[in-house]
Formats: C-alpha cells, structure tokens, sequence
C-alpha cells in the first residue's frame, strides 16, 4: 500500500505536461477544433513517438505494458491541455478493449501508430444486431455518439449475435455502413453515427463472439480514464481563475482578495483534489483485477470516480465562468473550451445519476433478503 | 391581498391577446419566440418593424404616465399585457431599453424639453436605445466610471469605453454615465447624458460570446459629442439617476421575461415527456422543482410591484436578480441533462457553429449570473442594504 | 390582483408578533417543552381571547369568518416566536378540516376556546378502518405522529368505511383507545400514537361518510400554514444570525464584516423572501380555491409552498448555527430550538421529495398521450 | 501507486482484528460502539480500564517511534490498526489526545526529560490528556490568544480561559497555549505549557451541548501553577509547537474515524432497507452518494498519509478537514430523511430527552463544521496557503 506516484509515473508525468504544455494546450485546440477532421495528424505522430499509443499494450505486442495508472496520468494531462486527437478513442477505448479480450491483432498497429481506432458498444447509444451469413457475418443498426467513429481507422462495434455481445473489427470504409460526423457543442471531440445497412463482413472480421464481460471490464476502465481527464481538465479551470482573480483589480483590491471569491476557488480546489484521489483510487483498482478478476470492485470504483469527477469538473468550469465575470463567457478566453467540454464528459459513458444508481445497486440496496433480517 | 384578476383585468387580457393573434401573423409569424438574450439579431429588421407596429397601436409605454404619451395601465394591466406578449410569442423586442430604462429615467428626471425631443421616438418604436455603464475595468461598480466629459462650448465631449453594450451596433442614442467633474472619484461627480451614436467619435466592436455570436460591444468614445442640454438632470447627478433607472429595471416587463423562460420550461418538459425522461424520478423532481421555482418567481415579482408605492425598496426586490438569474442558469443545464447525450448535438458538419435554441440558453444564461450586477454583488447588495451588515472592506 | 397586506392584515400582524414577542417567545418555548404537557393552557386562553381560534371559523358559528391568508400571518408569527400550543391542530387542522366539509358540530366550541383539537387523517402515518355495528361503528387501527394526538380534547379521525374515507369525532378518553404521546428532538411539537382497539362509537360520531376531497383540501391548506410557520421561524434564523455576528468580534473584525458570512446571510435572506412569496401565493390559491373549488390549482401551490419553505427554514436554521460558530450548539442559545422544529417541519405532512414528485405528476410529466404527438 | 495491502500486512491485520476479537469481550463487551463523538459519557470509567488494558498490549502509540516505546509500525500497519479497531466495534478512546496529539508533540519538540516523564502514562493509558487552544473570544486563531502564563520562581502562572475542551474533566493534564511575554501580540509571545488538570487554580465547566448532554468544557485557569521545566520548546516557540501538534491532527489514526463512519453509514443503509426507503430512487442517489463520498474519503487520506515524507503540506491535505466535516455533518441529514417521520422520536416520555444514536449523530455532526477550524476558516486556509491567494484584511 503506497498511494504515490512511482519514480517512473512521476518522469511520465513530466513529459506529458512538458510536451502538451509546449506543443497542444488551448491554443492548439482551437486551431483544430474549427477543422472537420478536428485534430492535426502530424502533432498526433509526434505523440505515437512518445510511445502514448503503446502505453496499455504488451509488451509483447510493441507496447509499454503498463497500466492504468499510467493511462490515468497521461489522460489527466491530455485534459489539462484539452488536447483534441484519436488518443482517448485509439487507446482508452480500443486498446483497452483489445487488452482486456486478449486480443492479438491490432494492438501492435495501434501501439505503433499506424491506425487510430475506437470502440462502438455500451458507450454508443443504440444498437446493432449480427447476423450469420454465408460463412460471415451481416450488421445492422444504428449507433449515436461513438468517439471518432467517423475519422478512426479502425471501428471495434459490438453487436448482438445468438443473444450474446459479439465484438466485430470493421477496417475503413465498407459498404451499407454510413459514418456521420456529429457537430457539437464541445468541438474538442468528435463523435459520430455509424449506421449500419446489411454490412457485409467477413468471418475474419469476428474478434470474439462472447466479448460482454471484457467489454464491461473495459468501459469501466475507460471511465477511470475519463476521470482523470475530468481531473486535469478541472484542475487547469481552478489555475485560471486562481491566476485569473490575482491580476484583475476591482473595488480598488484584486478580485482574488475577495472572500467570496476566495471561498469558491477553495471549493474547486476540494473538488479537484477528491476527484483526483477518486480517479486514482480507481485506477490502483483497475490495476488490481488484471483482466479476469472479479469486477465489481472496479464497477464500485469507476462508477464512483466518474460519477464524483465529471460533476467535479463541471462545477469547476462554471464557477471558472462565474469567476472570470463578463470575459468568462467571451469567445477570447479559454474558459468556455474547458466549460463545453466538461458538460460533454458528463454524459458521455454515463451521467452521474446513472453511476450513482449502479452504485446504489451494487452495495445491495436491492438485498432484501438481508434487509428481511 | 389578492393574486386573481378582476373581469374588467381580463377584458384587457382579451384584448391584448387578441391583438397579438391577429397581428403576429403574415410577415411577422417567423418572428414568434425569436430574438431573445442570445438570439438578439435573429431577423432584426423584421423586429424593428414589428417594433413600429407596436408602436402604433399604441402598445409601446404601456405602463408610462398618459402626461408621456403612455397608457397610464395599472398594474394588472401591465402584467397581462407583458405576460400575454410573451405567451403569444412575441418576439424580442429591439426597443426595451428605450422603453423601460431610457424613457421612465426622461419621464422622471427629464426636462420638459427631453420629454417632448426624446419620448415620441420611443413612443413610435423609430429610436432605438443603448446604455452604457459598464466599463472594463469598473465592472458592476458606477462607482469605477472612468470614461469622461468635458462641456466644450455647447457640446459634452466624451473619451473613454464602454463594454457588454447590447444593441450598440443598432441604436440611434445611447444613454452614458461619464464622469463631468475633474479629480472626483466614487459616486460624485458623474453625469447622465444622452448621446447619438450615429457619428465618428463613437466606434463599436462586438464582443464573441461563446455561443459564437456576438450580443454585447465594446463601444469606445474618441472626442464623441452631444448637445450641452443633452443632459438628465444637472451635472454631478448622474448617480441619482442612474440608481433611479436600476429602479426601473424592476417594472412589470420582468413578468415578460417570466413568460419567456415558461415557454423554455414547457420546451423542455415536452422533450423530456418524448425522450422518456420524465418516467425518471430524479428528473422529475428537478423538472418540478424548476417548475415550483419559476411560479415563485412570479409571485416574487407580484408581492414586489405591489409594494411600487413603498419608498423603501423591499426585500423581495432585493433578491429578485439573484433569484431569477440563478434559476435560469440552473434551467440552463436542465435542457441539457433532459437531453442527455444528445445535447451536444447541433444539425451541420463537425467544425461548424450554429447551437439550436437550448444550447443557447444553456451558453447564454451563464451571463445572467455575471451582467447587471454577479451574484457576488447581489449577495453583497442584500447583505448591505437589506440586512444592514457591514460594508465589505476597500483595500 | 394585489399581492399585498391590506390594512386588516397588517393589523392582524402588528397585533400577533406584539403579542407573541411579549409572552410566548423561545424563553416561554424553553419552560413549557420540557413539561409533559408541552404548553400553558392559561397563556392559551389569552390567545383565545385574542380571537385566533376562531379565525378562520364562519362568524355565524362565532368566528371571525377569515381566510387563509389571515391564517398563514399568524402561523408566520407563530413560527417566529416558536410559540409551542394547540394553534397548528386545532385551528390549521382540525378547525380548517371542519368547515372544509361545511360541518356544524365543534366549530363554535374550537372557536370559544373551549375545546382543543385536531386531526388526525392524512398527516397522520398509518390506517384505521371503521367497521358498522349496532347502529355505530368499531374502530381498529393505528395512527402515528397525530399532532397533538394525546392532548387534544376533540380528536377528528379519518378510517376507512366502505372503500371510502368517513371522518369520526372522538371526544376525550374513550375505550379502547390508547393515546401515548411521543417523546421528540424537537420539543415544541407534541405527536402522539393512537392505537384504536375495538373503539366502539356511537352513530353520531360521524362527521362525514365521504370526507376525502374535502380532508385532501383541507390537508393542503394546513401544508400552506406549515409554509407560514417556516418563513416566521426561518427570518428569525437570520435575524438572530444577523445580530450575533454584528456583534461578535474575531480577527478584529466583526464576524458579520467578512463577505462569506454575508453572502450566507444574503442566501438565508433570499430563501426567506422567495419562501414568503411562495406562502402568500399559496395562501391566496387557498382563498380563491373555496370549499368547493378545483384543487388542483391549490395542490399545486400547496406542494410548491411546503417543499420550498420547508427546505428553506431548514436551511436557513442549519445556516445560523454554523454561522453562530461554537455556541450555535450549546443548548443555551435559541438557535437549536429552531433547528430541531425545521427538522421536523420538513417531514410534516410530506417530505419535499414527496410535493416535489406531486407537482411533477401535476404538470403533467405522466400525460403520454400529450408525450405522443 | 499501489492501493493493495502486502502479505505481511495481512498477517499484521490478522493479529489486530484477532486480539480485538479475543479482548473485546466479558466486561469490555457492551462497550462496542459506544464512546464516540456525542457519546464520550458513556461506560467512562470502563472505557479508561479498556486503555489501559490496550496499553498493557502494546497498542497505544502503534505508530510512534520505537526509541519513543512505540512500535514504530509503517503507514500500511497504521492504517491497518485503525481501521480494524473500528471494524471491530472498538470504543471511543479515552486516551486519543494523548496518543495522537500530546505525545507526538512531546516526542517532535520535547527535552528528553520531558518524554522519560510524560509518554509512559500514555502509553500505558494511565494518564488522559485534554486540549487548552481555543478560547471566548479567540474562536480558532491562535493569534487571538488571551490566556497569559508568568514564570514565578520556578513555576508557571496561568490566568485566563480556554474554551471548548473535550474531556477536561477527567483529564490529568492539558497542553495550553498561553501568552508569556507582555505586551505580544499574533503568533509571537505564545508557548507551549503543560499543565497539571487536578489544583485548585483550574476550574472545569461543562457546556450543555444542543443533544442535552455535555461533551465539551470551559476550563478557568485563576493562578493555576504548573513547574517551570513544563514547557515544550522555549518561551516564546508555542506557535511553532502548536502548528507541529496540528499537524498530527492528520495522523492514520484518520482511518479509524472513517470506519467509525463507515458502521453508521451502514446502520442507515440497513434502516432504508428495513423501512423501504431504500427503493426510493431519489434516496438510493443520496445513499450512494455517501457510499462514493467515504471511499474518495479514505483515498484522499491514503494519498495525504502517503506523502507523509514531503515537506511540503500536500494539498489533499488542506481539504480534509473540510471535507470529512462536511460530508459527516450530511450523513447526519441523510440519516433523518432515511427515517422519515420516525426520525425525531425516541423512547421516553414527553418532556425528557435521550436522543437515539442517530439523532445524536444528526445534532452533534452539526459541531463538526465548526470546531477546528470552521468550514469558513478551512476555506480560507485552503485558498491562501494551497492557492496562494491573498489574505483576508485585517480591519
């Protein structure tokens, strides 16, 4: 039981906030984020060079082999930077979905930075259905909001087969599948709508027929990372506003003298710090069960560290709003990047009523038989 | 006390109703429920029309003394006209501050001469008014004004900026609080002026908002000029009147904007009744509270009008800002969280920027909290002047 | 339409808070709750005198035939005083319940002052089910948390009789019922269990063999005067808070001179006043609303007024303590007398979950049909 | 970053949670869960034996060094030893003040002298310590401190008041801060003394707290006397001492206090099951709610304990205080609203008052906000010395 970082989490860290600081914070997120692809292929290579994309891969496939944690630290300064690119889609999703199924192909494509990819399944809404067809497989059904799921490579879509998940890999465009680039709001995401119209795939394509429970394990590990991008993303809200009231003068005293304002800042500042011990604590759990442990302590985790982030960082950016008064909702500053961003994260793989609720279940609220006792 | 109308209330309540179904028709209809905070120059030609039209029915001072060229309505009069304006629809009007800030401040600290130059403009819906009193660097606080005037001859000559003017871009006048006196600081030494807008001195830039749009200016007066008699009341007064014209701010026009935001909560209601949020419990409770909120809110307002002939403002005056702004703000996010993954969905391409109606309030009502007095100051405000604690210490 | 006191109303006003802050303020709480009893019948008798137990009783039964708003102004004043008596259940149930069904019986004997009073239906938790027999009825069942359930001269009891709600008039002890009055946190109220065990009563007893609606209406309008009470109760919070922290001195300043207790007191302020709105409009609801009226239009107001002054004197009471700092607790300031009754207050007659879930059905969240087009 | 316990550690929780099994039993049986916070009355003098028998084994001062007598055990032990003790049931502990705060003091700042006569009575669970910091008019700044010491001869002299002391009466000595060179003012001038309860120059006065009991003290120091070798640090250092003993106010002994939250969260969740509220979803969101709430509690705290070797206070560490306060003083709420209408009876007749351990709980939470440090001044702490804001003007 040691809840700090490591020597080496610690270098990770570093260099993440070294190189997004430098190269992808605000400044680059609006130059991309007013494009249709919505991030810059060539600074994303810079950031397969730094190994990011390897992070959660074996070893043994070209990877780092490391684990959650890690994948917490770099999603917390990826949220910092609000850095748009196919990271949290390639890695937090797929690779982690790959990982978790024990997956050999594409792992060493994606750690090496040949293909984006993402994940369609319970972090989509809608559904798809896969049919066996002439020694393959037809698709069909409509899927909203799968990240990136109009620019990946790669499309990891999960489908009901024989009554169970199955987990199918569609490589670029195919015929009867339509992928639609939503415009939203927050413009540092992109998600889409994949519809699916007889989709035609080969036998091959089948990356495993009973994929539910891994696919479970994955996207409660990819809501820890979440969190933790909630985590940086908050806390850059609380150091502009901390930075923010210092320099701004009214009734002859810096607004940062204010108690009121003060008080507000310290709330923030409590926000984003249980929210880091809540991504953490999930992340150490995630670490915990491997790939075949027993979930629910990860459920318990990442339902509570998603639920208590993703409210965290949205209180942050709107007390950063109210903070910065009147330039607070401009265009100009900053603010509202993080602000447009936190309410996406809020929804996205479940709002926070939805996780307490599972949480409610899971510490057996719904055991009558020992509330009978 | 007695919250329901009499029947001579509800002739009226017919009357105005009916003209509104019969006016807001033909090249109006598009206008219904557009042109509101955030959606200020959604056709605003068109609003400019329809505000002439209004004008000469005769539905512009509803609540001005009949001496201005007003109606004179009593107070449940000017309730049901402003609650059945919005309840029809009716679009934002491009002539408010003229009507309820510009005009009550002329009718009450104006010269004869003011009335009779400033008031018909208002009146017929052909002048359209602008204020400036915030400043970047004075916040809420008239106190902080910095931009100047010095009486040049017959003329004021003004320097210095003005910012979050809304409608600057469109208005003929502009009503500024400036500073007359050299080396007074705080609340002395200011003056009202009415200046045209219409000229070199004066230039406006547009602030982008995060919704995209631009609804509020930075307006910069270099060596801007008006008539020396183009000033309310005498010089150094400015404060008095300007606290006058806050005062109206709080006019019957506030139940307007009530209706206003129950269109929105009904817009939402109706969402989460299609998209099955409604079976939810935990919404349902936000729903009805938002729900239980917006009548008090009306009440609030009611119980406050009620007491106009109080020369002590009341308390439910005094919370009345920070009340409605905080409500529509949370409103706000309602929509959002009703809509679920879909709120962040707007029709068009990814790298485009055009929000519907509710991504707008959710953006736009992040203002309310801020303009016209944040929620610090509001709370300052109570804590000060309505409960009598001490005033916050100046560095 | 004017939402303000008339002359009458002020003087109601001026004449009750005159009155209660003379003789029936927190220091008179203190003496009478840690009696059995609760309360000084003799102090009662002058609010007799002073006509409040016929106030909102018909002046042909020798009332002063006035309304609810009359009545949410003296239950405001009650609320401020915390004056502990038989006012809520003689006069804002059981009083309000009569002549919501028109009845003749006791209302001239609540008026007089010579009877105490109150109801136990609705408000009350538990069944009790009323069986014919021999020209009378049998009453079995318990009933808890009856207002003044062990005290009250006339207990007016709901039971079920043929699928319908009928309302009996139990005049003291009778056998077979047991009446135990329960010990509380909040010592100014004085609930009670009544345990009906083969209560035999005669034909006459029944009040009404078919009282729903008219107990439903009269429920509501007691929810208004419990509204009423809590904006009393609540302002006196912030007065108190307000007047402790002026006075008190810490780090050379006056506790009320720093801004994050100000803008506490600006929040207790504006729930006091909103709370206050949503009384009276309540109120006025009731009066238009008659006997005999629509209720919904009442529910509404009723449920809204309740759930929102309830939180509200909770809050505001929670608030004052915190801002009294260390002696906010001690059992010698006021303050805690009036945290335990917003306490309580919350949970009487609905908690606010409970009204806000009401409106919600009100308004219309359950009409599909409507949802459908 | 590793949450998971080692082998060893098992083995180590294994001894605790067995010796709690085997020695809580026959005479110390009925003290399970008894003792805590509101409750500190209860089986007292059963309580002190409990210590002392604790101490015979061995555990009073687990975490103190062992040159110190301690046991020296790593953070893992720790937390490991608080926790299970909780789990266990085991009481309120008589002796908390002198383990965690007194003894650690004397072992960071004291002469040797000092520790040969002071942390063996600790340890052994003889001698009960109580606090003398706050005071009337100091509330919880230091800097305001009143209460003045003399050296007269070889002996202290204390005149003053202190205020707010738990277990003053029984205990057998106080750690005071005290202003010993006239004229001082703030942080200068303050030591650190230590104080003999039992002389005629102190005077114990309960206060009644708003659950009817009394839990805490004001204690009347009037010529209390105390030999001059009895101070910790030099004249003058108290400040300095003072901030190391608040310091390990942030000890593993936190842990223990969180299972002490954790059984009554669970008491509550076993009543929404019992009385059905537990369906409600509006609840279930609240119950949950807590539940995520005391897991992020304990995490923030292993993190913080985790950083035990860094200089520098970390800043999971500035928010604790207000966050386990706040989150406490909700679960009181949580626990009324879970019980419904039920919630304000207890057994007894009218007129008496002996709260259920809930209601206590629901009352005494109310405290927790506002004793060291009220939520207001933990969030000024936590903006200016986390964040780096300005400081609150002194008038």
């Amino acid at each position: 039981m040691n809840f700090a970082f490591t020597e080496d989490q610690l270098l990770i860290q570093d260099a993440a906030r070294g190189w997004l600081g430098e190269f992808a914070g605000p400044a680059h997120a609006r130059k991309v984020m007013a494009t249709k692809e919505g991030y810059d292929p060539a600074l994303w290579q810079q950031a397969v060079a730094l190994g990011w994309t390897g992070l959660i891969v074996p070893e043994t496939q070209g990877g780092l082999g490391l684990g959650f944690v890690e994948l917490a630290i770099l999603m917390e300064e990826m949220g910092r930077a609000l850095y748009p690119s196919p990271f949290e889609a390639t890695v937090a999703l797929a690779a982690n979905a790959l990982t978790a199924l024990g997956a050999e192909r594409y792992l060493e494509a994606i750690a090496a930075g040949d293909i984006t990819a993402t994940l369609a399944a319970g972090n989509a809404i809608g559904e798809v259905t896969a049919t066996p067809v002439d020694g393959g497989y037809r698709l069909d059904g409509l899927l909203r909001h799968v990240p990136d799921g109009a620019r990946a490579d790669l499309v990891l879509v999960a489908a009901t087969l024989d009554g169970r998940t199955a987990l199918f890999a569609i490589e670029g465009e195919v015929a009867g599948l339509t992928r639609t680039g939503l415009a939203t709001m927050d413009q540092t995401r992109r998600p889409a709508e994949l519809r699916f119209e007889g989709v035609a795939l080969p036998a091959a394509a089948l990356i495993a027929a009973d994929a539910g429970r891994a696919l479970a394990l994955a996207l409660d590990r990819a809501a820890v990372a979440l969190a933790a991008h909630a985590v940086g993303a908050a806390e850059k809200c609380l150091e502009m506003t901390v930075d923010y009231t210092k320099g701004r003068v009214q009734f002859g005293r810096p607004v940062a003298s204010f108690q009121a304002v003060k008080h507000q800042c310290a709330d923030m500042a409590l926000a984003v710090e249980t929210s880091r011990s809540a991504a953490y604590w999930a992340a150490c759990v995630a670490d915990d069960c491997g790939h075949n442990g027993d979930g629910t302590a990860l459920a318990l985790a990442a339902s509570g560290a998603k639920s208590w982030a993703g409210r965290a960082y949205f209180d942050c950016a709107a007390t950063a709003i109210q903070l910065h008064g009147g330039v607070g909702f401009t265009w100009e500053y900053d603010v509202h990047l993080y602000f447009k961003n936190a309410r996406a994260l809020e929804a996205v793989l479940g709002d926070g009523a939805h996780h307490r609720e599972r949480v409610a279940h899971l510490i057996g609220l719904d055991d009558l038989a020992e509330a009978a006792q | 006390m007695k919250l329901s109308f009499s029947a001579e209330d509800e002739a009226f309540r017919a009357e105005i109703s009916g003209w509104m179904a019969d006016h807001l028709t033909g090249p109006f209809a598009r206008l219904k429920n557009r042109g509101g905070p955030g959606d200020e120059h959604a056709f605003f030609e068109e609003r400019r029309a329809w505000e002439r039209h209004m004008g000469k029915a005769g539905w512009i001072g509803v609540g001005w003394p009949t001496s201005a060229g007003g109606r004179g309505a009593p107070l449940s009069h000017q309730v049901i006209f402003y609650e059945e304006y919005a309840r029809a629809g009716g679009p934002g009007r491009v002539g408010h501050i003229g009507e309820g800030l510009a005009g009550p401040t002329i009718v009450a600290f104006g010269s004869e001469d003011q009335k009779r130059r400033f008031l018909p403009g208002i009146l017929s819906g052909d002048d359209l008014w602008c204020q400036g009193y915030s400043e970047p660097n004075a916040g809420s606080d008239l106190a902080n004004v910095r931009t100047r005037a010095r009486l040049v001859g017959d003329r004021w000559v003004i320097d210095g900026q003005k910012v979050w003017t809304s409608l600057a871009h469109v208005s003929d006048w502009c009503f500024v609080i400036a500073r007359t006196e050299d080396g007074s600081s705080g609340h002395r030494g200011l003056s009202y002026l009415l200046v045209p807008m219409n000229q070199k001195g004066i230039t406006v830039r547009p602030i982008q908002q995060m919704t995209g749009t631009s609804e509020f200016n930075e307006v910069f007066f270099d060596g801007a000029e008006t008539a020396a008699e183009n000033i309310v009341g005498k010089p150094g007064e400015g404060w008095k009147v300007a606290m006058g014209t806050l005062a109206f701010e709080r006019g019957a026009s506030t139940l307007g904007q009530q209706m206003a935001f129950r269109n929105q909560l009904d817009e939402i209601i109706a969402i989460a009744k299609a998209n099955g949020r409604a079976k939810d419990p935990v919404m349902r409770q936000r729903l009805a509270e938002a729900w239980i909120g917006l009548q008090i809110m009306r009440a609030n307002a009611l119980r406050m009008l009620s007491q106009a002939g109080n020369p002590e403002l009341p308390r439910e005056a005094y919370v009345s800002k920070l009340y409605w702004a905080t409500w529509h703000r949370d409103l706000g996010k309602l929509a959002m969280d009703v809509l679920g993954p879909e709120a962040d969905v707007f029709p068009g391409e990814p790298g485009t920027y055009e929000l519907t109606a509710l991504q707008q309030l959710f953006l736009f009502t992040r203002s309310d909290t801020i303009y016209a007095g944040t929620n610090e100051i509001q709370r300052n405000i109570i804590a000060e002047r309505a409960l009598g604690m001490p005033r916050e210490a100046r560095a």
